[in-house]
């Protein structure tokens, strides 16, 4: 109930806002703030009470939703999603913060659509029915086409339409996975038996048993990689990614906030909830290092590590070489999921919440000094480390995370997933720490050309960073070092999830 | 059943002849030309007739399946489904014509009249066991339709889109005809029950060659593809979707669409669903071809389309496709999913078309430029028809998703992989188009300074009419029984 | 098949149906292809008459002869001056329908052909009583009642929508 | 006289009329196209009632006696509409009516 | 006792840095940030003492889990052993004086207060890498001190020269970390954990269960072995990752003497010194390799440097080059000897620069001007950046004996000590140990490599000498060169001079008490040092029980017991630091004497006596000085290859991106649009051909040609409909 609560509240903040009149925009603002934290004090809730003991599903409402073919309205937690659910909810109100003053119109309509969107992130992340989890999958697509095209910059129908047609390209992909999974549910020994479900617990039992449709490893193999695109398109996965930087860069600071720190992380856990838990035999074909395919998956991360990295480092433009980053950041997700052992695995999850906090961060900053400046252009600043002290200390943090200094977060998760990865995937792991390289290259370079040497004449009047923007900040950065002294405090959450999910892979 | 019997039976058919004839007497009575009583006479009309038909199948329903007037047309679920649907879609024309600007306001009298005399011909098509009632039935719709599609006056474009229906519909309807004959001449009937165990009985015994069978249902499939405008009998339909008045092109879009699936079905299903004529003519395979085409072609053709009317007929006829495919499946999923689509694309196709209606009022152009800043000054108006578009995508949380999801587990479930994937990367393509006015109406501004539009309390409530449906539909029980429980009384293999 | 002398008038009225169906098709004047069309409606009427269907042969000469054709005939006059008299062709467009529609005719010929319940089926000639009352009594009392009653609409509805489409010029 | 005799008449008449739809560059021709196609399908069901069912049973008479009655209404509103599209267009070949394309 | 004072030695510059962080934040500052980190650090000094008494001799490693995943667990934790305790004096020593050299140095400076909030960050994390008992944990502090370097070294970030050095220093050293982390890997993979002590790495390599040392295995281990010395090879700027140590001068010079010359450069040796036990011979003689080719060849690069702080900064890298020479000729004891007394010698050497550079400080902005127009107009140190300022410039200087008299002698002390000038300078015995210990093991092997190794040590001595005086000669004799600047000068004010004074007192043989202990420090045991036969003959005579192919676990067991034998029997290893025992010491010893005498006399000849001229010599050795002066041309090579390379890939890959990947979506989505122009042709075969070949120009082409097909006639329609009709009918009855 209280998760149920907790992620139709935005819903229902944004009938709220819709009521309201559209000239009253500080009230406007001040109920989406509202409907914004309401979720996240749940979730902390919800983080706090979880049992950290257990690798079940918490919190779980099982109500009949449409019976005619047995779907249900199935939510629930496990240390995975309540991590996930956690970021979601916290980024919410931080992007409410950060679009206080720079929408300039429409605000009733962007607060409106954003909580909408923050009702299909949450939905997500908590459905436990397959059904349920590709509506809310869904559901973020149109707010998010909308929060783009309108609010965005110069080329946002372009990037709308394109990030768009590429999700659903994806999913209708996913979609006939799903069914296909549906339709084979009842199947034992070639004979149909009982209800169909789209119910995901019971599939990923079912697809453990021997005999079942489900547990057929050519059926497993076909149907992982329908979900694989669904997903790979999200996350994204080369080829899948081209979508990502220009809706980056077209959407608005607290949309790319909302784009790089949730809407990718769905792809990596659908990945994880659905790809690696319901059909091992498929994840086992493509990452068992046999052959070309045995190695696909680690091929694909260590393609998004290093394709990432270098376009990230051939960027001008501030915002696009942060969604270049973007794709190489995911790449280690990627890899660590191709080890699917202990260390791969959770590291690939921390990175995804890492990646989640810090690469909001980084839109964060980004955002305050378009905001300033009205343009990206990296070459086109210099020496604002005198002019902005805050600012530059924030972003040195914020880019020394992202370049997986230790002690920060982004090093836990990326250290883990290479350690991991490196298991299974020799070869393509040592080539994969190139990246590392990159990365730190990238950053390095634009924190000279942004904040060291001389300062550009131009900005000697530009003003440092304010509470509003601070406040949006702090709570990320805190995040990133707790995160970076202390990963404990996140992997206790799902430790269990993940060894349950390696036992399941095991079991094959 | 008798004669005489069948009258109380067909009670809703009867209503509907004696309001279009009151409707003509009225047009005579009523002098005022501004006067809408006209439309809200024929209102009642559906109303009654909504009421009547409800009525019989609350009373009869469960007595089964009745066939009536010694065989000529069948009482049952199926036929009050579409009666249903159909009248939702009169009674909805019927609202749109009264707020559209184009129809000459003196001929209101001729027009509802003739609106409820194909209503009452697609009430037989969907009821229909006999091969004359089936081609007396589709003519009654056909010939109004021509009329209703050339019925603006001094619009060239209007005329043409008759004159093009018109050839195209009775050369469709000749060929039907023939192989009508064909079907008569086989097997000596005119009952499609009988035409049924008769053409297998004779398949099997070798009596007839397996091609006059296949001629047979091609030219059969002619004159029902036509009225569904499956490729390659769909060409009439972007031509005279544009050129006919906006509310008939919706009407046709959904109604005459609606009709040629209950015929559709009706047909296929019960004269030629057995095992043995299958064997012999696989038409499910033809027909599984034609609905890849008709949906590739239809969203094809839409991408490049400046005119949203035309644009949706193209749209339409991609969704006919769609509907298509549930009919290859020769299972009650397939069917279901068939009428259930069909509620879903009612709700939706109609929506959209009468945003089409109030644009063409206020800005006066058909034109997606014409849509442009509709977002800014007539918000609900655009967010109502930005729900129309992506439920004819199949996004969701819209109903149209709902209705692609059912079609496409039935098709997975036969082992349809190819045509589901055609399907699904349609409705990727699809989505194009949609987005193409969705953007005019967000993402750009209107050219010069428009007012905002503001608009009667009658026409959102209208409005909120499709826009509640395409948004619940998909979340109740209710609809996927109903329109599980009309099929039951096909006949499956 | 021996050429008597209901052979010999029933092919010569296939024959007339057959030849004047071509003349409809092929003369370039549209009053001849008029004319014609009567031809080939009589010879229907005439193959009728060898189905002993009288009643049908009788509606057909009515109907078509004194309706149909007079109503095309109107259509010529009002719609084609003397000089527009000619129908115009196009040889690209002759040959693609010729070949459509010899395409079906070897398609419609070959079932035909071989369609064993159709073949050797002779007509015993038999005389039949007259059709009419048969027919009115199908008609008001049998299955028929329905479409029939379905058909005036059809006409009703055809008449209201004649008159109305073609009425439209007196309107301004 | 076979049955055959019949439905090869009818077959070339439904061809004709065919050829008449597809190649005849004016409208009236077109509509005689139709009538042809229609008057073989008469034709086919008198022929299949006279052969095909007992003697007794003349359904296929009077489905053909319908198919007369359609006709009849389908050629009186196919000419008034080649009327109105003489009027707006000046012209009743088919060709010319193009203004609705793409 | 050890755990608490530990955390208080980690935890009070951690504080000195987050209170200037957190106040930061809300753009206000402590009052005296200065104060706050020099006491943090005296803290940790005074607690560093204390901890000299809790080492035990077979220390334990005290955990916590950091991370503990469902079957593995990382742990962290401290590990205190004799090398930890006096590393941790070292650092906090060198630390404290730093910190309080800077309140002189850096007084003034406009972000005075983020100085010190940098010294206590860098401290702390310098501290953690030293304590961590396990591989991460140092991999952590090892990034840390990475990160402040950077910061450091970009301190003055206005200037674009520090900005580029701070970037290059951050990347160099980077690239080697990825060595390290993918041995890392290698090890995590094998052994199942990164800690080192306790059920670690170093207990696991001699248990089958994890390793098994036969001729792959050894492959293996050498091969992760080298690879974590990569991570050496960048923070102790080793050949070919040195580049960036010299351009890090671009940082205070406090900086420069705290991490480039005592702590975080010498932390690559530490942790060579810390992986001791898995190194295999080859990996032993990889890192002898590059350390000695490093020490030679920066101590070459170093004679012709003129910016005093550049010299020092190659003579760093020479001297690191011969501490890891010496552990990897297995002198474990005299390589970590070596880098206590450098931490000394060196701070002092780059604090007395410091001074200097400080007493010109003044003249900075006066002279800035003339320098450009009149003397480096076209001098060829313009090139990579590396203009000498003025204020550095060593041909600016000359004769400040006299001004400066503490300075002066301080960092004659130092020089000595460095030059190795014997007995009563500590440079001398380190120096000594390490030679003694490589020609000890050449002797032992009887490896020619090694002879090599020792002969470049011990031009790399003399060398040493050489450059040494010739800067104390330029600097403090002779005649004043720029007298305007000459007159500004003056000595140091009491912070600084003071830290001079107690590091010259360190560099005496004050600390060889520590060493000279052996029960204090002993070098772990190597388990798979592959020794030559002969080592193996010399005991006991026995030859056969010494192969692998016997029961390997025994085996290990044996060679360990061996290696554990041999120290304390042949005394190579555990003996190097105790001079005078065995020949190899008394050879080395005088050798070393020999070529320290050799350089002083000659640099004395160059740049005091001026009997010899430098520049006749440079024009004689053209190519040799040329190759000195371009420093082997390593930076251009960087620049021009590497450099290039990557940024030509990034630019290659984003065009890919942007054009082709892009472009052929667009393309897809391009031909799906107007794919109606292809379905339009669709009897036309070759549009789909052309579609599935030729995506877009062809659509483009064809769609031109070919007819719509809704042409608006209806007979068009009419003929498509029956023409279906037709084929239907044909296809299906095919079929």
């Amino acid at each position: 109930m209280l998760l149920s609560l907790m992620i139709f509240i935005p819903l229902l903040g944004m009938v709220a806002v819709l009521l309201l009149p559209r000239e009253s925009e500080e009230l406007v603002k001040r109920v989406t703030l509202l409907f914004t934290l309401i979720p996240l004090a749940l979730a902390v809730y919800l983080f706090i009470s979880y049992d950290r003991s257990t690798a079940g599903t918490q919190y779980v409402t099982n109500v009949p939703w449409i019976d005619a073919f047995n779907i249900q309205y199935h939510v629930g937690i496990d240390g995975l999603s309540v991590t996930l659910l956690l970021l979601t909810a916290l980024l919410g109100p931080i992007c409410v913060i950060a679009s206080w003053r720079n929408i300039e119109k429409g605000i009733k309509a962007y607060m409106a659509l954003f909580l909408l969107l923050e009702t299909g992130m949450l939905g997500f992340f908590a459905a436990l029915d397959l059904f349920l989890f590709y509506v809310f999958f869904e559901l973020t697509l149109l707010p998010m086409y909308f929060l783009i095209g309108v609010w965005g910059g110069p080329r946002r129908e372009y990037a709308a339409i394109k990030f768009f047609l590429y999700t659903l390209f994806g999913s209708v992909l996913m979609l006939v996975a799903m069914i296909a999974v549906y339709l084979n549910s009842n199947i034992v020994n070639g004979v149909a038996e009982g209800a169909r479900t789209f119910d995901i617990p019971t599939l990923i039992t079912l697809a453990a048993t021997q005999g079942h449709a489900l547990a057929n490893s050519d059926f497993q193999v076909w149907v992982f990689v329908g979900f694989f695109i669904g997903f790979a398109v999200k996350v994204p996965i080369f080829p899948f990614h081209t979508w990502l930087p220009d809706a980056h860069v077209e959407a608005p600071t607290a949309i790319s906030v909302i784009l790089a720190g949730i809407l990718l992380k769905m792809g990596t856990y659908g990945l994880v909830r659905i790809n690696m838990a319901m059909f091992p035999q498929g994840l086992d074909h493509f990452t068992d290092g046999i052959g070309f395919w045995g190695n696909s998956l680690a091929l694909l991360g260590f393609i998004n590590i290093v394709y990432g990295s270098f376009c990230a480092l051939a960027q001008t433009d501030f915002k696009k070489l942060v969604a270049y980053s973007s794709i190489g950041h995911m790449g280690f997700v990627i890899l660590g999921l191709a080890a699917r052992n202990d260390s791969g695995i959770t590291g690939a999850i921390l990175q995804m919440f890492n990646h989640g906090v810090i690469s909001a961060m980084l839109f964060l900053l980004v955002g305050v000094l378009y905001d300033r400046a009205h343009h990206r252009e990296i070459n086109g600043f210099g020496g604002l480390g005198t002019r902005m002290p805050i600012y530059t200390g924030i972003t040195t943090l914020a880019f020394m995370a992202s370049l997986g200094l230790p002690g920060l977060s982004g090093f836990v998760g990326e250290a883990l997933s290479l350690l991991g990865a490196y298991e299974r995937f020799k070869f393509l792991t040592i080539l994969s720490t190139i990246g590392i390289v990159v990365g730190a290259a990238y950053f390095l370079w634009t924190l000279q050309r942004v904040f060291l040497g001389t300062l550009n004449p131009k900005y000697e009047a530009l003003p440092e960073i304010n509470g509003r923007e601070i406040l949006t900040l702090v709570p990320l950065g805190i995040l990133t070092i707790v995160l970076g002294v202390w990963p404990n405090f996140a992997i206790d959450m799902f430790r269990e999830s993940v060894t349950n999910l390696i036992d399941v892979l095991n079991a094959i | 059943m008798k004669n005489i019997d069948s009258l109380l039976y067909f009670t809703p058919e009867i209503l509907l002849v004696i309001f279009a004839v009151a409707v003509i007497l009225l047009d005579l009575v009523v002098k005022n030309r501004e006067s809408s009583a006209v439309a809200h006479l024929s209102l009642v009309g559906c109303i009654c007739t909504f009421a009547a038909v409800l009525f019989i199948h609350f009373s009869f329903g469960d007595e089964g399946p009745i066939s009536l007037f010694l065989g000529m047309i069948r009482l049952d679920t199926f036929s009050s489904f579409f009666k249903i649907l159909l009248l939702l879609a009169t009674a909805a024309t019927i609202l749109f014509s009264l707020r559209s600007e184009e129809l000459d306001a003196r001929l209101k009298g001729e027009y509802y009249a003739l609106l409820l005399a194909i209503t009452l011909g697609m009430f037989l098509m969907a009821s229909s066991t006999n091969l004359l009632m089936i081609f007396i039935s589709l003519e009654t719709v056909s010939l109004t339709s021509y009329i209703l599609a050339g019925f603006l006056t001094h619009s060239p474009r209007s005329s043409e889109a008759a004159f093009k229906y018109i050839t195209y519909g009775a050369v469709a309807s000749g060929t039907m005809l023939f192989g009508l004959s064909f079907l008569f001449g086989m097997t000596g009937t005119g009952d499609l029950a009988q035409i049924a165990g008769r053409l297998t009985e004779l398949l099997a015994a070798g009596d007839i060659a397996p091609l006059a069978v296949l001629i047979a249902i091609t030219f059969v499939l002619a004159g029902v593809g036509y009225k569904i405008a499956s490729v390659p009998f769909h060409m009439w339909s972007p031509d005279v979707y544009e050129g006919a008045p906006i509310p008939i092109t919706a009407f046709l879009s959904v109604a005459s669409k609606s009709a040629g699936f209950a015929l559709f079905i009706r047909f296929f299903y019960t004269g030629f669903g057995s095992t043995g004529l299958m064997e012999s003519v696989n038409w499910p395979l033809m027909l599984a071809i034609v609905s890849a085409l008709t949906m590739t072609v239809g969203n094809l053709a839409a991408l490049p389309q400046q005119n949203v009317k035309r644009l949706l007929a193209y749209s339409s006829i991609a969704h006919g496709g769609y509907l298509l495919m549930g009919g290859v499946l020769l299972t009650s999923e397939g069917i279901g999913a068939i009428l259930f689509y069909l509620v879903v694309y009612l709700f939706m196709n109609l929506g959209a078309f009468y945003v089409v209606v109030l644009v063409a009022n206020e800005v006066g152009s058909e034109m997606i430029d014409g849509y442009r800043g509709l977002a800014s000054h007539a918000p609900l108006v655009a967010g109502a028809m930005m729900i129309f578009l992506f439920s004819l995508t199949g996004i969701p949380p819209f109903a149209g998703f709902f209705g692609k999801w059912i079609l496409f587990t039935a098709v997975l479930e036969q082992g349809y992989y190819w045509l589901a994937l055609v399907g699904l990367l349609n409705s990727v393509v699809s989505l194009y188009y949609y987005a193409r006015i969705v953007k005019a109406m967000f993402f750009e501004e209107a050219g010069e300074e428009t007012d905002s539009v503001s608009f009667s309390t009658g026409t959102f409530a209208l409005l909120s009419v499709f826009v509640i449906p395409t948004i619940f539909i998909g979340f109740l029980n209710i609809f996927y029984t109903f329109s599980n429980i009309s099929v039951s009384v096909m006949p499956m293999q | 098949m021996d050429f008597t002398l209901t052979n010999f008038i029933f092919y010569g009225f296939a024959l007339m149906t057959v030849g004047s169906a071509l003349l409809v098709v092929t003369v370039r004047n549209i009053v001849h292809a008029a004319f014609s069309l009567m031809v080939t409606l009589f010879g229907v009427a005439g193959l009728y008459v060898f189905l002993q269907a009288d009643f049908l042969a009788a509606t057909q000469v009515i109907v078509y002869v004194g309706g149909i054709l007079v109503l095309i005939l109107f259509g010529v006059m009002m719609t084609s001056g003397r000089l527009e008299m000619r129908i115009h062709i196009e040889r690209g467009q002759l040959l693609l329908g010729g070949v459509v529609a010899l395409a079906l005719l070897t398609l419609l010929l070959t079932v035909i052909a071989n369609t064993p319940a159709w073949k050797n089926l002779t007509d015993d000639g038999t005389e039949l009583p007259p059709t009419t009352e048969k027919i009115g009594e199908l008609i008001l009392n049998g299955p028929f009642l329905l479409p029939f009653e379905v058909v005036s609409v059809l006409l009703l509805v055809a008449l209201i929508g004649a008159a109305l489409i073609s009425r439209k010029e007196v309107r301004d | 006289m076979t049955l055959q005799h019949y439905l090869v008449i009818s077959a070339i008449l439904f061809t004709l009329g065919i050829f008449a739809v597809l190649t005849r560059r004016n409208a009236i021709s077109i509509l005689m196209g139709i009538e042809l196609i229609l008057n073989s399908c008469n034709l086919n069901f008198a022929a299949f009632s006279r052969f095909m069912t007992p003697s007794e049973d003349i359904s296929g008479q009077i489905i053909a006696i319908f198919g007369i009655v359609l006709a009849a209404a389908e050629a009186a509103v196919f000419l008034a509409i080649i009327l109105a599209i003489y009027r707006e267009f000046g012209s009743i070949r088919p060709d010319e009516v193009d203004t609705l394309k793409g | 006792m050890v755990v608490p004072l530990i955390s208080i030695i980690l935890l009070c510059p951690l504080a000195a840095f987050a209170i200037f962080g957190l106040l930061g934040l809300a753009n206000r500052r402590f009052p005296r940030q200065d104060y706050l980190s020099t006491a943090a650090m005296l803290i940790a000094l005074a607690c560093s003492f204390l901890l000299l008494r809790e080492v035990v001799p077979s220390p334990e490693a005290h955990t916590v889990d950091w991370l503990s995943l469902g079957g593995v667990t990382f742990s962290m934790g401290f590990y205190l052993d004799s090398v930890t305790v006096i590393m941790l004096i070292v650092v906090t020593l060198v630390s404290s004086l730093v910190h309080i050299f800077s309140m002189g140095y850096m007084h003034g400076d406009p972000r005075y207060p983020r100085f010190f909030a940098y010294l206590s960050l860098f401290s702390f994390s310098m501290l953690f890498l030293v304590v961590s008992d396990n591989l991460l944990g140092i991999y952590i502090g090892w990034e840390l001190v990475g990160l402040c370097s950077y910061l450091l070294i970009g301190f003055w970030f206005e200037k674009d020269s520090a900005a580029n050095a701070c970037k290059k220093a951050f990347l160099t050293t980077r690239v080697g970390d990825v060595g390290m982390f993918i041995g890392m890997m290698m090890l995590f993979k094998q052994f199942k954990t990164l800690s080192l002590y306790g059920d670690g790495i170093f207990t696991r390599i001699t248990n089958p269960e994890y390793f098994t040392a036969d001729a792959t295995g050894i492959v293996w281990l050498s091969i992760a072995g080298v690879l974590i010395f990569c991570g050496a090879i960048g923070k102790s700027a080793q050949m070919p990752l040195h580049t960036w140590l010299p351009d890090a001068m671009e940082g205070p010079t406090p900086v420069s003497a705290l991490i480039h010359a005592a702590t975080m450069v010498a932390a690559g040796v530490y942790l060579t010194a810390r992986m001791f036990p898995i190194l295999t011979e080859t990996s032993s003689l990889v890192i002898a390799y590059v350390g000695g080719i490093t020490a030679l060849v920066a101590a070459t690069i170093a004679i012709v440097r003129f910016d005093i702080k550049r010299v020092l900064a190659y003579s760093t890298i020479s001297q690191l080059g011969y501490m890891m020479l010496a552990i990897g000729a297995g002198s474990y004891v005299a390589g970590l000897f070596h880098l206590t007394t450098h931490a000394f010698f060196k701070a002092l050497l780059f604090l007395g620069s410091g001074s200097v550079i400080h007493a010109f400080h003044a003249m900075h902005a006066h002279a800035h001007d003339d320098e450009h127009d009149h003397e480096h107009a076209d001098s060829e140190e313009h090139i990579l950046g590396s203009e000498i300022p003025p204020d550095q410039d060593m041909r600016n200087m000359g004769g400040l004996r006299h001004k400066m008299p503490i300075t002066f002698v301080t960092m004659l002390i130092a020089t000595l000590s460095i030059s190795g000038v014997p007995f009563i300078f500590s440079g001398f015995w380190s120096k000594d140990a390490i030679l003694g210990g490589v020609l000890g093991r050449a002797m032992e092997w009887n490896s020619a490599h090694h002879y090599i190794l020792f002969g470049m040590a011990l031009c790399a001595a003399g060398i040493t000498a050489f450059y040494m005086f010739r800067l104390i000669f330029m600097t403090f004799f002779g005649e004043p060169r720029n007298q305007e600047m000459h007159d500004m000068a003056h000595e140091s004010p009491k912070s600084m001079t003071v830290p001079l004074l107690i590091l010259a007192f360190l560099s005496l043989p004050v600390v060889n008490i520590l060493w000279f202990n052996e029960a204090y420090v002993k070098p772990p045991p190597q388990p798979h040092l592959h020794a030559p036969q002969h080592a193996y003959i010399a005991p006991d005579g026995n030859t056969g029980g010494k192969g692998y192919a016997v029961s390997l676990f025994g085996v290990s067991e044996a060679v360990a017991a061996e290696e554990e034998g041999g120290h304390s029997t042949d005394g190579t290893h555990a003996d190097d630091g105790h001079h005078g025992h065995g020949p190899a010491h008394t050879i080395a010893m005088v050798l070393s004497i020999i070529v320290a005498g050799l350089g002083i006399f000659l640099s004395w000849l160059f740049y005091h006596r001026r009997t010899l001229s430098a520049e006749s010599v440079a024009t004689t050795c053209r190519p040799l000085y040329n190759l000195f002066w371009h420093k082997y041309y390593f930076d251009e090579f960087y620049d021009g290859v590497l450099v290039t390379l990557t940024v030509w890939k990034a630019r290659l890959f984003a065009q890919f991106d942007g054009s082709v990947v892009d472009g052929i979506v667009n393309g897809v989505g391009f031909v799906t649009r107007d794919l109606l122009a292809a379905f339009t042709g669709a009897f036309d075969n070759r549009v789909v051909d052309g579609i599935v070949n030729r995506v877009a120009q062809v659509t483009w082409a064809v769609g031109g040609r070919i007819r719509r097909i809704q042409t608006g006639a209806i007979q068009t329609y009419l003929f498509v409909v029956l023409a279906g009709i037709v084929l239907l009918i044909l296809i299906f009855r095919a079929l």
